[in-house]
């Protein structure tokens, strides 16, 4: 397959998905990594446990949730728990493998904003805030990021940490006894980061095909480190990208469909 | 348990100044009620949710509140809630003091609330710099078994807590099914309870272990059917995605938000009328 | 989660010395699993259980444990526990150390262990001399936000968990149906959770809201129907209440104890057995 | 009705039901408080609210649960909470009305001991120790005791605390700032004992019709005080007396029916 026949968003959701094994328990937040954790369990990892903060618990949602707690969840989850039980006895308790994080601004040792652009008390920009994030990125036994590499988000110095990926890097994560390992991946829409195992640094391992190292290096506010010969990610097989859009389309007819309430007034 | 139709519940229990937590997380988010404390023009609130939602992306821009205890702002799924970014980014109709958390720190704040603690214990915070904004509360603890760090969080303990639910019997009691969030933890931290449901049944078709809210915890109840529209109320009517969606570019510009909010809640007497408007009821 | 027949899965999983916590509040408790591992004559155990009930009577009775944690040790509506009392007032068979709270606390102590904690949090400790007693280890606190005196229990994570349920589903997911007790705290706070059900199902009978829990959490799960007698499983069959009547009579000797327990636990094969001598099954 | 027409075990039990309002919501342990909390439910007070610490939230039983977890109350229950939450959302929050407590002693200040008979190491007996009673006994806005009253139950010195009344009197509970006013009433088979509102000792305010002051002292183990003239106690009704022994009369036919299990054991 051409790179024609597929956009980067979905090389993107495609490469995420690929990162999770069958039978893993995943942290899924709403988005990308929503997409991409259904996309795996339509494909390779028909076993693959999703949990939503709503409270879901072994969700096998039909189509794609815009909120984190539509009824689609509730609908197919093996138990719905009230939401403090998946923070204290899922995640906390240590029961998650792979924890899906998106944010604003990630630095070179995956830690995370999405909080604030600017200054706290005087924001240029107001972001939505941590919601979960904090905890998945202590507690989860790995890390997930799926962020669009841009210079403006992929920073030398985030406007503030939000959620942790490995401190001040060179092992400060370890020192510091986080239950979790950290950031495994941070998967782009240029390719793939991993942490060098010493220094902790995010370093390009993989580009998408046709892809080059300067652009993504033009794509990051420092100077980028890469893998000698970054491996070359496999464009997206024929089955991947039906099953993507299969559930895009099935998605948006979902999300537009009228919404009609009988209601009788009580008098 | 007093049965009222909502404007009087709003009108006898919210008061100026209150803390108030109208709850649900995606589902069951109690719009009605919110829109209803808009009609009657609160001021000076000191609104709690999880995540603010829509509902209270309209308060806010309808200078309702002063305050903000929340631990995730976004419409969901669409991105940013402009109204609560134009009040902390520009203070407009009037600045709003955030108190942040996380959702397992909020999580923990009502759960505290609800056991009548004046804190919760998590383990060690995690190392995020929500610990040193202004209004951070969060304490660390060394715990004499083990020598772990962990922290303690101050239970929340709203004056009123609001809830949409699908169904009350004839005896008071009321039936919250699907996703529940932490509804029953910021239901039983408050010191009001107000219920809005969709409707009133005899009997609550409910399974044994359902989460019922027996009636004698409960201070008013308002039968509202639509009341959680465009959030939604499981086997009732499913969220409005295309609202979500739509709200993004109407409450982009103040312009064209105080316009909707003018036309579809001032204008309108109460909820049924505001669902007229939009078409979404006949 | 593996399926397997009850001996496997007491033989694979309870170890000698280990810390294990059968619990059901009256409800659905485990006596086939107690019995399995009478019959299997573990020894040194940890004990753990809310309310020791009958099944942990037995178990002490045969020698199987060396450590009680406990909140209340009587045969319910009935009176004392013979066995239990044997052991602490005269140590037969053995002595028994006592790690005694109350409710409150065991219930903080197995929600403490179920969300990862070390301990868990309560308000001031009681005044009760159960603070002073050997083993006491609940520890006060000073509450940084209000000044009151709190009190922190130690969190309880027993190796195994064992609990009886109603139903398995094909994927290995477990109902627990009507009254549930501490068992989700247990359940959560356990290394290794061993389940012990009613009977299998394609699709379980439950709400959207039932207390199920995943299979992925569960170590092993085994098909006891009648497992959890003379206990009861609400929708199988009711308590045997004449028999909690009866066996206080039956426990209230050594010899006679004995002799019941070779006739009906030793002395069989399993547990369908079991309730045929007593002629309660078929 | 006179008093060869009903036992003094009934009168206990009609008298204890008695002290309950109509709407209170009541914390009912097994046995005699369980009889009389629905007593009360079937007589005077239909809306009293009853709670079981089995997590059984407004029960109206048929027969009485011969334990605190039947099937019974579960069937009957308005909601059944998961057994913490009786603790921590009702009791410790503070939302019930009235505790009731038994034991197996008692001393002048309403204390109650449940654990042991004798030295907590090496005790004589071993009783079934606290379960949910000092926090019953701490929390609930107001506690009532019932107990069979001997020299042996009311004793000068209690051989262990288990759960508080008044501790050492004359406003040492109060200095504590327990939540729960204590001990409003004790309940004996020969009248009712209240506390002085000065001292907290309790005093015998209330007698049984033929029961006399000298009898109710001889089956004290200390120098009971008395109130100058105790009331003489209605006797039991005869709709009071029909729905109790109705109850009882229930209960035993549900207690001794023989149980049959249906077992296909899996090959």
């Amino acid at each position: 397959m051409s790179a024609a026949d597929y956009t980067r968003d979905e090389m993107m959701t495609v490469t995420a998905a690929r990162q999770l094994r069958n039978g893993a328990v995943c942290f899924v937040g709403i988005g990308l990594p929503s997409a991409a954790c259904n996309l795996a369990r339509l494909t390779h990892a028909p076993d693959l446990v999703l949990v939503y903060e709503s409270g879901t618990v072994g969700v096998q949602p039909v189509v794609l949730p815009l909120s984190i707690g539509d009824s689609e969840l509730a609908e197919t989850a093996t138990c719905i728990v009230p939401l403090p039980e998946i923070f204290t006895h899922y995640l906390q308790r240590g029961r998650i493998d792979v924890g899906f994080l998106g944010a604003a601004q990630i630095d070179r040792f995956g830690n995370l904003n999405s909080t604030v652009i600017g200054d706290y008390a005087h924001p240029q920009v107001r972001l939505p805030g941590a919601g979960g994030a904090p905890e998945i990125a202590a507690y989860a036994r790995e890390v997930l990021v799926v962020m669009k590499q841009t210079a403006r988000s992929f920073v030398g110095q985030l406007d503030f940490r939000t959620s942790c990926g490995y401190l001040e890097g060179a092992g400060a994560r370890q020192a510091r006894r986080l239950p979790g390992a950290g950031p495994k991946a941070v998967i782009t829409d240029y390719g793939v980061l991993r942490p060098d195992p010493t220094t902790d640094e995010l370093e390009l391992t993989a580009l998408y095909p046709g892809v080059t190292i300067d652009s993504a290096r033009a794509a990051t506010g420092w100077p980028l480190r890469t893998a000698r010969t970054p491996e070359v990610v496999p464009p997206p097989e024929r089955r991947e990208l039906e099953v993507l859009r299969d559930l895009h389309a099935r998605t948006r007819a979902a999300h537009t469909r009228p919404i009609k309430i009988e209601i009788e007034v009580p008098t | 348990m007093r049965l009222l139709p909502l404007r009087d519940a709003i009108g006898t229990y919210v008061k100026d100044g209150a803390s108030v937590a109208l709850e649900g997380f995606t589902h069951l988010i109690p719009f009605a009620a919110g829109q209803e404390i808009i009609r009657q023009q609160r001021r000076g609130l000191h609104l709690i949710r999880m995540t603010p939602d829509l509902v209270y992306d309209q308060m806010i821009g309808m200078g309702c509140a002063t305050r903000l205890t929340f631990s995730w702002g976004g419409n969901p799924g669409v991105g940013s809630l402009h109204r609560l970014r134009d009040a902390v980014e520009r203070g407009w109709p009037q600045p709003l003091t955030l108190a942040e958390f996380t959702h397992a720190e909020m999580a923990v704040a009502y759960e505290a609330g609800a056991s009548g603690l004046p804190c919760g214990i998590m383990r060690r915070p995690v190392a995020s710099d929500l610990a040193k904004v202004p209004g951070a509360t969060v304490q660390e603890l060394r715990c004499p078994f083990s020598g772990d760090t962990l922290a303690l969080v101050p239970a929340l303990k709203p004056d009123v807590t609001i809830l949409h639910a699908q169904q009350i019997d004839a005896r008071g009691n009321v039936l919250i099914r699907g996703i529940v969030g932490a509804a029953k933890e910021a239901a039983m931290a408050a010191t009001q309870l107000l219920i809005t449901v969709e409707e009133q049944v005899d009997t609550l078709r409910a399974d044994m272990n359902a989460l019922i809210l027996p009636s004698w915890v409960i201070t008013a109840a308002s039968i509202v059917p639509g009341g959680a529209y465009p959030s939604y109320a499981q086997g009732y009517y499913p969220r409005d995605n295309a609202f979500y969606l739509a709200w993004d570019e109407i409450a982009r510009e103040r312009s064209s938000f105080s316009a909707w909010m003018d036309r579809h809640v001032l204008g309108v007497a109460d909820h049924a009328a505001l669902l007229r408007t939009l078409g979404v009821a006949a």
